[in-house]
């Protein structure tokens, strides 16, 4: 399942439902992406999420039909926030269950790599200088190449 | 009839959202931002190299055919995650 | 930190944990293992877990030490449970996070890997056949060499 | 006095969990197995040769000797996790 919002999420509710959902899939990874200081210099106090409303969705479906065409998956759950996020919040959540350790754990990253470069969203960094639009990083290209 | 939409730092740019536009031809995706370039100042944020562009909510290549009715998007290389 | 306990743990407070406790960082990987039917036949209704105590702490704590000079991490949190367990609880809790999600999900990956294969802990599978040891799996030794 | 430990489907087989034995020797790890394996038919258990031997919490190699005080322990292949 897929969903793109406005509103936090609660890792243990999506966790729980993971846990009910898993016909027998013993391993369960999740991925929780927070909302750092991309600077590394501690002068950004928030994030602005926008997307492409219908083409996000659509980029994800066809992410996680790409990783179940690579690996036997139970359940995959994607959460992606949009809008204003303040510093330390969540900001995306990956959850993949599996029989298979190593599915489970292949799949997540996978998912992330893609979702970093094919899903139509974009961050702009709030700080005292002023909002300022991310720019893409060549270390995504490149991790989203190695599958 | 065409709906183009600008996502992000395009958006700004070009100080719009979203726009449609009369079509009955069969303009590749390249053609139609050579269209748009011809515009004014403000569009050559369309001319970067790393400007991408999606056909009804796909990324698409410059040479893909637009037809009518379709919907094309602008935007710069996405950040999310 | 590391836990060899009988006691369930509750993902969202080890979550909860690693985001308070993280130095900026962005990533946050979990990797939860549950008991599921090994035979793949339905039979098995529950396990015991025996280990060796003193050298199961030692032989994570090491494992730590190993991925921490693989990867940047920020924190690491194992837990291993042990006594009787019945089918679909929780066995096993990894967390890891890093300022750079890859990080964060291959350590996750190495330390279930190393864990499968180094600590000595061993799973009696509990079935209407009687209780059976489960034997060691090639697999585990050939994912635990990649590294 | 050194301690010897089994774990497992090896303290199964052996009936015992632990053991103390007097010693004042120089022995390896292999040579004290085979000391044990004189003990009777039971003690074949620890002959399979996936059987894995720790020395003070560590897993050891057969030709590693043993100090008074050691703490040793037989044990099969690990399948936790």
């Amino acid at each position: 399942m897929i969903s793109i919002q406005h509103e936090d999420f609660d890792l243990n509710h999506e966790y729980l439902q993971l846990r009910d959902c898993n016909d027998g899939d013993g391993a369960i990874v999740t991925f929780s992406g927070l909302v750092r200081d991309y600077n590394a210099d501690g002068s950004v106090s928030g994030l602005f999420l926008e997307h492409y409303p219908g083409m996000t969705e659509k980029s994800l479906m066809d992410i996680c039909v790409q990783a179940r065409a690579k690996w036997p998956l139970g359940q995959i759950r994607i959460i992606h926030r949009i809008g204003q996020l303040n510093a330390n919040e969540q900001i995306v959540f990956v959850g993949v269950t599996s029989a298979h350790r190593a599915a489970a754990f292949s799949a997540a990253e996978f998912i992330m790599d893609y979702l970093k470069t094919q899903a139509p969203i974009w961050k702009q960094e709030h700080s005292a200088k002023g909002p300022k639009w991310v720019e893409a990083k060549d270390s995504d290209v490149t991790a989203a190449n190695k599958w | 009839m065409i709906k183009i939409q600008f996502f992000a730092s395009l958006r700004e740019r070009l100080g719009q959202a979203k726009m449609n536009v009369e079509y009955n031809g069969e303009l590749t995706v390249e053609a139609l931002k050579q269209q748009l370039l011809t515009r004014g100042e403000d569009w050559q944020a369309l001319s970067g190299n790393n400007v991408l562009c999606a056909l009804n909510q796909s990324i698409c290549k410059p040479d893909t055919i637009i037809n009518d009715g379709d919907e094309i998007a602008f935007f710069p290389p996405v950040t999310g995650g």
